[in-house]
């Protein structure tokens, strides 16, 4: 197994090589330099001539590529075009944020799907189940930010249940006070981009119900004298949860890096509004971090889901 | 003597297997390892083998859809197991091959005259009303009433399915046919029917077989001549009398006696006898096999009978022989 | 007698092309029209495509996107203007219409080159595996794991001269993969079965065996692919629009309309701004996904059936 | 005559319905057989004749939604047929083993092997999990696995086919059932393995005196394990003997036909014998008269009963029509269709 998950990160490099090198060339090609932003009237375009020599930015492409990657390793991503602070330190705040909304959604995202994937599987074409593939069918049909105009417009003006932006009120007070209110104003966006995000896990899991239910290896422990209930947990079901509990990976890095479109509807302050934002602001040191965290996140996401697979499968686990 | 229409000689076919860490090929599958086979002109050579024994992948190579290693196929004095020389030579339009699973072998979007006529478009210009007359005389020889030339595949049972897929092996007047299990997957009384289509075809064209197959009886019914793979190499070849009669190799020995018989008189001592030579195959592999679990060469017995021991073990194998007639 | 023959043959193949099977469009037709719920979809996508399409007919696009703030904001039905008008005085209406009809031409568009190269990439994938499917394969990984969004919305942004049709080719660069992986498991599976090994040995090229033999197997799955496709499509490009990083300001799509939204202002008070759209791209989605849906059954129960 | 308790299994009149297209079909029409202990009663015929059908109606497994199933199945005077699910599930794998023709398929994936026999003692013993574990290797031993303890722990992808399919066995003894079925066992396996688990097969049930039945199709198999023979034709038993009577006087047309059809001829120039038609599908099964009549075409309809009814030809032997009386082979139609 061990071998496996080696392997598994060693392929991890090279793709983590080409991302690089992608994100720089997409860097190159946006227009502006840390520079950009210091221009004013009264700036000596010869001394800003000398400090883009000194910086580098008329070296030969791979001298920079070289240059940018070391700082990278240094963890330095470069300065904000905008703000002129570290980028670092500008996405730290809202990491931590996008983080927050992320576990949440992740956590209801799974108590939901679980019993209803299990409910539509047992219960196959019964009105259970036809009732989970109409929720399921709408919840993929419809593109996601539509869900959270109608949300926003439901429940946050209409019923006015929950805050429309932001991440905590300006008024809250205390370390409980400032905990709740931030968890006050993740519920609505985190739910409703869970009734998306439930919609493939709760399909792959009445699926695998469904499929595991006609096999062989069924009948066989039924033909043993196990009581149904039991045929059901132990068999059925252990075996379609395999590859859901593998897929936990990808689903975290997608909701890390699919931030953008709830953020910006909340205006919630997190990574994926930070980009809007920045690509408003013409911010390119910003937006070029945030792409390639955004790649790594989703490459560790699928890291972690083969690891987990791995782990749990022992076809793959024993060889 | 009849003349050859195919020589084998040292085929193999061999897979890769990676592991360790860099995933790196470490040995190698001997899916078919050192197979020297020849086919006579119009008789049909049985090819025996159990499971994983490498008798389909040798059929696949010798039709060519199978990427070989190393060895020859020497089709009219040419090496064919390069695509270019089985272009030149329109091998293809010589030698078919019929499969054992005759739903699959069929494609299932096409009408059963689409079928049939696929090789012949390939290999002969006919215009259409020449190809519907072919396709309807290849349909009259299996047996099949002329409507079929317009359904699918799905509208026939099991056998009829079967027929299609020899109509079509014999479209383009091949010389020899590989058949892999070509009833393994039917039942007996249908059985009985394509095996009976098969033999006249083979009688009416003067068409070879290679006949592969794991069911001895069925072999024994068809082939003149028969080889028997274990492990990826031959461990016996010889003619139907040598193999059935005077079997050598304890392989084809515990084939033999494994085979379930008709015979309800006897059946404590047919099982009796297959135990003594499953005893006698487990306890003396060395002397069958050699150290690394391979089959040995192939030695002349007598005529055309070939069995895989060492020389000095096959000298005392004869004797036994001798001394048991 | 060979004429005879001919003839009576040529009767026979009538008769027996009524009991057809492979009629995947009868199959569909049949299951449509059994069920209420599908055929409601398919009338209700033919009623937008009217509506967006003809209504577009008779608008002039400069006209439409025309500014005019003295006429900006208008209510429900005042003025004429059905669905009022937006900030800039346009009428929502014929913004409707035309926004309707870009989003679906940019969904048509992403899936037709999608399912195109998709299609292609998945056939030589699958058919000839190893090597060529490995490398292939993993360039689709990676493509993949990269976060599609961002990356598109740079894109956006920086390309020079930028026009729809830039936006189907931002969208198609990452839309291809999925539909390739999904061709070439099922070409993979195929690619295994005795049919193609029979056309081997009958001599077929590889060209031949990937068209005429694998690709018929697969039209099903293509159909109801492109269904789907056009609706997600439209999705990404409306998501896009929404953002402001779509379509360009200068060409309506239901996103921009929708991203009026975005302002919580014109969400309490200035509803026809954004709901009329809002419901057209609920009907569209759900109609084509149902239609889509309706499809891939009738794909089901013909498997099931032979 | 042998004692009472020595009846196992009476199968009487047991009807199995499945619905197709809203319609119900006897796949299995009055059936009627006997399995007593200490026999090897054998299940015979071409696919799609209803043999699966028998076994799954005596272990209660089949999709009860879409499945009648009428008459009884007496185990020791319980009438299985319509049985609690709760009372089914104390005999199933209890009282009543079974064994399936693809060992892969039949054993779950994920869950090693020795758990897979443990499960069943755990619903059917008191033994605590230590005795569980060595009643297992005891097993193993039993169906002649090599390494037993190493086994336990294994996965059935790690095992080759026939060790897979003595995993299977060992679950269906494992609680000493008086009745075991199998269900062509051997038919996924190579011949030599096949001879080898029948000979495994015999051995179990000398050793536990239970009563085994047989489903094959192969004719070969049925001569050298059989006892009792149980000879099918569209969902129907056309012949019933000792496996002697069948092999050497076979008196129903399916019966003698199919043994003709067999390549073991010692003629090889000669055809094989060849039956005419097809076996009907389910949807069109004649419903009335001799169902075989149709693929003997040349004996006269005369020949036929009119309701074809089992007749007591020997002690013993059951035939089902008189036509046997005058069947003859067509030998000019042979070759033919």
């Amino acid at each position: 197994m061990w071998k496996t998950v080696l392997r598994r990160i060693l392929i991890m490099i090279p793709q983590l090589i080409i991302l690089s090198i992608l994100v720089f060339f997409l860097a190159k090609m946006m227009p502006g330099d840390p520079f950009s932003g210091l221009i004013g009237p009264n700036t000596d375009p010869k001394q800003l001539e000398a400090l883009k020599r000194q910086a580098g930015l008329y070296d030969p492409v791979p001298v920079q590529y070289a240059h940018w990657l070391k700082n990278l390793f240094k963890g330095d991503l470069g300065i904000s075009y905008i703000q002129h602070v570290p980028v670092t330190s500008l996405i730290a705040d809202r990491a931590v944020n996008t983080f927050w909304l992320a576990l949440i959604t992740t956590i209801i995202t799974y108590c939901v799907a679980i019993p209803l994937g299990v409910t539509a599987g047992r219960h196959q074409d019964e009105w259970q189940d036809q009732a989970v593939q109409i929720f399921n069918y709408i919840t993929f049909a419809v593109p996601p930010f539509v869900f959270y105009i109608l949300g926003i417009w439901l429940f946050g003006f209409t019923l006015g249940w929950f805050p429309i932006s932001g991440s905590v009120s300006p008024n809250a007070s205390g370390f409980f006070g400032t905990i709740g209110s931030q968890i006050y104003h993740i519920i609505l966006p985190a739910c409703l981009v869970a009734l998306i995000s439930t919609t493939s896990i709760v399909q792959y899991l009445r699926t695998g119900i469904v499929d595991n239910k006609v096999e062989d290896y069924v009948r066989t422990a039924h033909s043993k004298g196990v009581p149904d209930n039991v045929v059901f947990s132990k068999h059925i079901l252990r075996n379609s949860l395999l590859p859901i509990a593998s897929s936990f990976g990808s689903v975290i890095a997608g909701l890390l890096s699919g931030s953008m479109i709830v953020e910006s509807v909340f205006s919630y302050p997190g990574m994926g509004k930070l980009f809007l934002d920045s690509i408003g602001q013409r911010d390119y040191s910003t937006l070029t971090a945030l792409i390639l965290i955004f790649g790594v996140l989703t490459l560790l996401g699928n890291l972690l889901s083969d690891i987990i697979m791995s782990i749990v499968d022992p076809r793959i686990r024993i060889k | 003597m009849a003349k050859e229409i195919i020589q084998v000689k040292n085929l193999k076919v061999h897979y890769p297997i990676r592991s360790g860490f860099w995933n790196r090929v470490t040995d190698y599958v001997r899916a078919v390892d050192d197979v020297s086979i020849t086919i006579n002109e119009g008789e049909t050579y049985g090819l025996i083998g159990e499971s994983g024994s490498g008798k389909s992948t040798t059929g696949k190579a010798i039709v060519g859809v199978e990427p070989i290693t190393s060895g020859q196929i020497i089709y009219q004095g040419v090496n064919i197991t390069t695509a270019k020389n089985r272009r030149k030579l329109n091998y293809n339009k010589d030698v078919q091959m019929i499969f054992q699973d005759s739903m699959s072998s069929l494609n299932p979007r096409k009408r059963i005259e689409d079928i049939i006529a696929e090789p012949i478009r390939n290999f002969e210009n006919l215009t259409t009303d020449q190809e519907r007359e072919r396709v309807q005389e290849l349909l009259d020889i299996v047996g099949m009433p002329s409507d079929s030339l317009y359904k699918y595949p799905h509208e026939f049972s099991g056998g009829q399915r079967q027929r299609i897929g020899v109509a079509r092996a014999v479209a383009t007047n091949p010389r020899l046919i590989v058949a892999d299990e070509p009833t393994s997957a039917l039942d007996l009384s249908v059985q009985a029917q394509v095996l009976n289509f098969m033999k006249h075809i083979q009688q009416q064209y003067d068409i070879a077989y290679l006949f592969i197959s794991h069911d001895l009886g069925v072999v024994k019914h068809m082939s003149e001549n028969l080889a028997i793979m274990h492990r990826g190499r031959l461990v016996e070849i010889g003619s139907r009398d040598d193999i059935y009669n005077h079997p050598m190799h304890i392989y084809t020995k515990r084939l033999l006696s494994a085979i379930p018989l008709v015979d309800v008189e006897h059946r404590e001592e047919n099982k009796k006898h297959r135990q003594e030579v499953e005893q006698e195959f487990q306890n003396d592999q060395s002397k069958w096999y050699d150290d690394k679990g391979r089959v040995y060469p192939l030695q002349q017995v007598s005529g055309k009978h070939w069995v895989a021991l060492p020389k000095d073990e096959l000298k005392q194998e004869e004797i036994k022989e001798k001394g048991r007639d | 007698m060979s004429e005879k023959k001919e003839n009576t043959s040529a009767k026979e193949a009538k008769k027996k092309k009524i009991s057809s099977p492979t009629s995947s469009f009868k199959v569909v037709v049949r299951e449509i029209v059994k069920d209420k719920v599908a055929l409601t979809a398919f009338i209700v996508i033919v009623l937008v495509l009217l509506f967006t399409f003809g209504g577009s007919l008779f608008l002039n696009a400069e006209k439409v996107t025309e500014t005019n703030i003295i006429d900006a904001y208008y209510g429900w039905g005042m003025n004429g203007h059905i669905f009022g008008t937006d900030d800039g005085g346009r009428d929502i209406l014929n913004l409707l219409m035309m926004g309707g009809r870009n989003s679906i031409l940019i969904g048509l568009g992403v899936t037709a080159v999608c399912e195109i190269v998709g299609l292609l990439v998945g056939l030589v994938s699958g058919y000839y595996g190893g090597n060529v499917d490995a490398v292939i394969m993993r360039i689709v990984d990676f493509i993949q794991v990269l976060p599609a969004m961002p990356i598109e919305i740079v894109l956006v942004s920086v390309i020079p001269n930028y026009n729809p049709l830039s936006l189907v080719g931002i969208i198609s660069l990452f839309g291809w993969t999925g539909t390739s992986r999904y061709f070439r498991a099922f070409v993979l599976s195929q690619r295994g079965r005795d049919y193609v090994l029979a056309s081997k040995t009958s001599g077929s090229s590889d060209f031949k065996i990937m068209f005429r033999e694998v690709l018929p197997n697969i039209t099903s799955m293509i159909i109801i692919d492109v269904v789907l496709q056009i609706a997600s499509n439209i999705g990404i490009e409306t998501t896009l629009s929404f953002i402001g990083y779509g379509l360009p300001s200068t060409v309506p799509s239901l996103g921009t309309l929708i991203g009026f939204a975005n302002d919580p202002v014109n969400v309490v008070s200035r509803p026809w701004l954004w709901l009329p759209a809002t419901v057209m791209l609920l009907a569209i989605s759900l109609s084509v996904n149902y239609v889509g849906r309706a499809f891939q059954r009738a794909a089901d129960a013909r498997q099931r059936e032979n | 005559m042998e004692k009472q308790s020595d009846l196992l299994l009476d199968i009487q009149h047991l009807h199995t319905a499945y619905r197709l297209q809203g319609k119900f079909y006897d796949a299995a029409d009055d059936i009627n057989i006997t399995l007593k202990r200490d026999e090897i009663l054998s299940v015979v015929g071409e696919s799609g004749c209803g043999k699966s059908t028998i076994a799954a109606s005596i272990i209660g497994l089949y999709d009860h939604k879409n499945t009648k199933v009428t008459g009884d199945i007496l185990y020791n005077e319980l009438n299985l047929v319509g049985l609690n699910e709760n009372l089914f599930n104390k005999i199933r794998g209890n009282k009543i083993g079974m064994i399936f023709q693809d060992p892969l398929a039949s054993l779950n994936p994920l869950m090693r092997v020795g758990d897979q026999v443990a499960e069943t003692l755990y619903y059917h013993t008191d033994m605590n999990e230590k005795e569980r574990h060595a009643r297992v290797i005891e097993l193993f031993n039993q169906v002649g696995m090599p390494k037993p303890e190493e086994t336990y722990a294994m996965y059935p992808f790690e095992l080759s086919g026939g060790l897979r399919q003595r995993i299977v066995i060992a679950m269906a003894i494992a609680c000493k059932p008086e009745v075991i079925i199998a269900d062509e066992p051997t038919t996924a396996l190579d011949v030599t393995i096949q001879a080898q688990i029948l000979d495994l097969l015999e051995d179990i049930q000398k050793q536990s005196h239970s009563g085994i039945i047989l489903i094959t199709h192969d004719l070969g198999v049925v001569a050298e394990t059989a006892d009792q023979v149980a000879v099918m034709y569209a969902g129907q038993v056309v012949e019933k003997a000792d496996v002697k009577t069948i092999f050497e006087h076979p008196l129903h047309p399916y019966t003698r036909s199919l043994l003709n059809s067999m390549p073991q001829s010692e003629d090889e120039e000669e055809d094989l014998h060849v039956i005419h038609g097809t076996v009907p599908s389910l949807k069109n099964m004649p419903r009335e008269g001799d169902r075989f009549a149709a693929r003997i075409p040349w004996i006269p309809a005369s020949a036929h009963e009119k309701e074809p009814v089992m007749h007591e030809i020997d002690p013993g032997h059951w035939v089902r029509c008189t036509c046997w009386k005058t069947f003859h082979f067509e030998d000019d139609e042979a070759s033919g269709e």
